[in-house]
């Protein structure tokens, strides 16, 4: 009893951990972006981070992400190295991708982060494709799409998730339901329940609150158990999107009334309370924030130093091994 | 003489067409109430309602198959595609049912339909959001392609395009919609397939649209110096072109440059050169050098993206070689 | 209550006389392909007629239809004439189409045919686009968009059902089931229920023995009233195709367990039953066939006589008004 | 020497690939246990099994998307679709995802992957049956476009095309599909990017690919008789191109002329008479003329389709033209 509670109590903090880190990599993006730092246009996960954070917690470096253009949560829980990252998304030859795609295309090989995406619900037949992989090459290992409520009006998902159960492929489908397709509500936009589409699909279905992260990694353990058995299935995940669409959206198009309930389900904060709950000491909590407070400070200054990307570099990468 | 950003005279385009013409309807997402991504169709709801300004969710070839089927029915849509990287998903409802319906149903009916999209780079919304596609359009009969290079010329050429009968590609380039530039105090529209001379001289004619076309006019200014006069043409319509001006214009220069922000490789530059250097074959006195963007997909870094974009130093390059 | 029976008796001999008049059409195309007549390839809607037929009976000229590669019962049902038709399967000058279509583009817009399509699923968006200008120009009009149970695998389908739920179209949505895709039981295709799949877009769903016209008109019936109200809606028609996917196409992959079970399913058959129980004689049902034989055999050698299709004409309709 | 058709020659490649390599599978409709709707994936089922020989769904779109993501996985996937109009639904998947993932992420992965379609008419298949679109691949970095024109060169250029690290869109001319012509006892693979010249010659340089050599070499028989000597080039790689090769030969012969199938307008041939218009402008004793396809969608019908398709007499006629 005492050693469950310990473990717990260890998978608590490095689930708040990870919040924290992307919490705090995206406060930090945000105040660059508004000082004019970062190139482009960046889309922030924050109040959304215990889907990525509570899913990551679940995957290995074999098992692989496809992900779409609200992506910095889900690269960083899946491990991929932060300096690289803000590298990348800062436009640096340091950055995972050298500079070459930024936010929107964060990638990781190594880490079997398959890529954010600038196409809505491009990611899903990249996810079957990726469990196709491993299935044929008898690896043990799944292969995770996020996606939004928005993209559910994508035919790709359709297509992916039919080709998904047709196979008997390792794939989860994880919707990440923040209510929003950018500045329209997506009632006005879906016109089906995602729960009864999947079961007409005879496809495994869970929802979860999706800004617990303790609901998250105990709904996400069970479905990925029936993933790991080559069943796909889907997760929804109810959330909330706090920034604008985009950093710098005015978000007029949304009443002071939902912004008003976001602190409640802050899913840092959901976390905390379950932590003191647990015993956790306050200044437990501070030290792990300032824990990530130097990291990623730390990685975002070394990032910024970072030098502007080669092109001719980059021109030799449109095709392979085409040299000096 | 008034100034107006394109993005404006694009906005009251489609008002006048809509005003003028209760059959026009205009198709997107996220084009009602917030009044497209880049503003384009603000206002239009209020002043014509839901049912003529309509937004989609997120299924592109959902709805420009829509569109196709609702110009076979009466209506002339004007259909938003947010970038025209995404146009990639509806390349069906364009190329082999709205292009080819007229022509292989004996001609029974038209399709009247407009499909505006933004392409381009210059502000860092990296490979999947900044790509210039209009060369595959104008390789498919049936289709008309569009391209204006100012606030003048995007009004009267979406007025045009919104009049004609058959299937428009109209493409915005994105960096255009906020720069400003002299109208007339009431514009009109701009017959489809003429070209433009925005600028005479008798040196070098270099033929371009869209960004591009500011680009020449620079360099001319910057060449006037050194007395190259370069005679530059705003081609306006890349399918069907205006060879006859063309041609016309070569057979006072004798010399020929062809620019614009597409790859160069297989790009539309490649159709004028060839058509140019057979039937003008007689009149060159140089090679006709094109200038366009070097294979590779559009970089994300501020300096890969500025190392990328062809600009008035490569006009001039080309100018150079051409009368060398 | 006579006057009712006489009545059905009527709707059921009108009925019987198109199915066979389909059916006679394709018979006569069948040898004529066997003898290498009809160009290209064709795909026959025997043992399928009676959706065509059922459904085609409850509606106007001012209903629109998109149909797919196996559409000549659905343009003959749709009142397309005859003589135009196999002109145009024949490739002739006098063709609905001129002779630029064929088999698989047989539309003729005077009659609401938009068309048969080569592209799977492509209807589907056509017909909710068709709706959209019904219903936008307060026309008293349906769509109808036919499509086989392989094309239910096409995302476009799904975006296409979420629109017409979305946008409340008048839309009907007919599935013909016949088991096959191309060489493939769609069992393996698509992996979920189209019954299960209407209810997760809230919308309504109905099932029909698609080889009983009588049952197929009742149902039509009932679904297309609430169609006309703005109402989206799915019917499943299971039936039975009886030759191959195209013309030349031997079923090796098909059991004669199968084959065997056809004679049964026969649509003229089960209505020919139907007729004689009404107490109609087998003289007037010889009559109706000889009328119809009659009819087939005018329209298909006045058709063969026809002459080959102009291509200066054809080149000059690509783009409208392009004149001689 | 043997004789092979060219469809036999494709089945060889794929088995002989297979063999070698057992990270390469195939994708596509009805490839398994029917081999394919023109028989290239005949028997490949029964000797390398399900896991590797897989049949899709309807779902063009989503199993192109999964076969990128199965390349980023390990596998490399030989894609099926079934012709070459229906590439425009698998657009995204190419362009925005294959062609950019390898540029896009720094390098970090290639995406070996080929697309295998065809294209072409003279089968009277239709206006949506029988497009040729290569031009279009051939903008797109990252791409490379193949294009064999007879059983020898498609074993070796498929061959190629498998073992290529990047991703491939290898066009099969469906009319060559049945064409039996010599090959030798042991082929190899052939590099891309690499012309051939079928036939040396001294006049006049044809430039051509797929279907269309064959017509350049009966051209080339045709003119002997009047002493007109042509050099005929199999280009073989679309893009990269051997623009050595091609320049190499124009210096000799000092006039060009480039044949295809595709339209002439912003075909592919407009891009080789770009370039050699600029770097060979000053070997050229006459003008680039092109032979392409007249700008309009293949025609149905028999006559249509005859005076539509450009041939031999078309060569001979641009050949007088650049000599004359
Ligand atoms: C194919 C495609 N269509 C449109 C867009 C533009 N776009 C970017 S995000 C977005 C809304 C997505 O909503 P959702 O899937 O709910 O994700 P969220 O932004 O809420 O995380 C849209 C329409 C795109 N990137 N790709
Ligand atoms: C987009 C697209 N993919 C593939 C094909 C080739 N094809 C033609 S018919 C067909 C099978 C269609 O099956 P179903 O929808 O059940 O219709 P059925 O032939 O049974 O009437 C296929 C795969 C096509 N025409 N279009
Ligand atoms: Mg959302
Ligand atoms: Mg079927």
């Amino acid at each position: 009893m005492k050693a469950k509670t310990s473990d717990q109590h260890k998978i608590l903090v490095d689930l708040y951990k990870g919040l924290l880190l992307v919490r705090r990599a995206e406060e930090s993006l945000s105040s660059l972006f508004a000082d004019g730092i970062v190139p482009g246009f960046i889309h922030l996960s924050i109040g959304q981070e215990a889907i990525a954070v509570g899913i990551g917690a679940h995957l290995s470096s074999e098992d692989t992400v496809a992900s779409t253009h609200r992506g910095h949560g889900h690269a960083l829980a899946k491990g991929v190295p932060l300096e690289g990252f803000f590298a990348e998304v800062l436009g640096k030859e340091e950055g995972l991708c050298k500079g070459r795609g930024g936010s929107m295309h964060v990638a990781d090989l190594s880490v079997g982060m398959l890529g954010a995406n600038g196409i809505v619900a491009a990611g899903s037949s990249i996810a079957v494709g990726s469990a196709l992989a491993h299935k044929t090459l008898s690896r043990d290992a799944i292969a995770v799409v996020f996606f939004g409520d928005g993209a559910l009006a994508e035919g790709l998902l359709h297509e992916s998730l039919n080709m998904a159960q047709l196979l008997a492929l390792p794939v989860l489908f994880v919707c990440e339901n923040n209510g929003w397709s950018e500045f329209s509500p997506t009632s006005k936009q879906v016109s089906f329940n995602l729960e009864k589409w999947s079961a007409a699909y005879d496809v495994p279905y869970m929802t979860v609150n999706g800004n617990d992260v303790v609901a998250v990694h105990e709904t996400a353990g069970k479905i990925i158990a029936k993933v790991r058995t080559n069943q796909p299935a889907v997760l929804e995940c109810q959330t909330t999107r706090v920034r604008g669409h985009y950093e710098g959206d005015p978000q007029k198009y949304r009443g002071s009334e939902e912004f008003d309930q976001l602190a409640d389900r802050d899913p840092i904060r959901i976390a905390a309370t379950k932590l003191l709950a647990l015993g956790v000491k306050d200044q437990e909590l501070a030290a792990i924030l300032d824990h990530v407070e130097r990291e990623v400070s730390g990685a975002l200054s070394a990032a910024r130093n970072g030098r502007d990307p080669d092109f001719e570099s980059a021109r030799r990468d449109v095709y392979t091994g085409v040299g000096a | 003489m008034a100034t107006l950003a394109m993005g404006r005279a694009i906005n009251m385009a489609l008002q006048d067409a809509m005003s003028e013409d209760e059959t026009v309807v205009v198709m997107g997402e996220d084009i009602a109430a917030v009044g497209g991504p880049f503003g384009a169709t603000r206002g239009l709801l209020d002043k014509f309602g839901g049912a003529r300004v309509i937004d989609m969710p997120i299924s592109e070839a959902g709805f420009t198959g829509a569109a196709v089927g609702a110009a076979l029915s009466g209506l002339k849509p004007v259909v938003e595609i947010m970038f025209m990287d995404f146009t990639t998903l509806v390349m069906d409802a364009l190329v082999n049912q709205a292009a080819k319906a007229r022509f292989m149903f004996g001609g029974q009916r038209s399709v009247p339909m407009v499909l505006r999209t933004p392409h381009g780079g210059g502000v860092n919304a990296g490979p999947q959001h900044s790509q210039c596609l209009e060369a595959w359009f104008a390789h498919i009969p049936g289709l008309k392609v569009v391209c204006p290079s100012d606030a003048h010329m995007a009004y009267a050429l979406l007025r045009a395009s919104i009049q004609d009968p058959d299937p428009v590609v109209f493409i915005e380039n994105k960096a255009l919609y906020a720069v400003k530039s002299d109208v007339p105090e009431t514009m009109e529209s701009w017959p489809l397939g003429h070209a433009r001379i925005v600028r005479p001289g008798q040196d070098v004619t270099v033929v371009s649209y869209g960004a591009m076309v500011a680009k020449a006019v620079e360099a001319a200014t910057q060449l006037e110096a050194e007395s190259i006069s370069l005679e530059v043409i705003d081609l306006c319509t890349i399918q069907p072109w205006d060879q006859k001006t063309v041609l016309e214009s070569l057979q006072r220069t004798h010399h020929l440059v062809v620019a614009h922000e597409a790859v160069e490789a297989f790009g539309v530059g490649a159709e004028i050169v060839a058509r140019m250097s057979d039937i003008g074959f007689d009149e060159l006195d140089g090679p006709i050098v094109r200038v366009g963007a070097p294979y590779m997909p559009v970089p994300f870094a501020r300096s890969l993206e500025a190392a990328y974009m062809p600009g008035t130093e490569d006009i001039i390059a080309a100018v150079r070689r051409t009368i060398a």
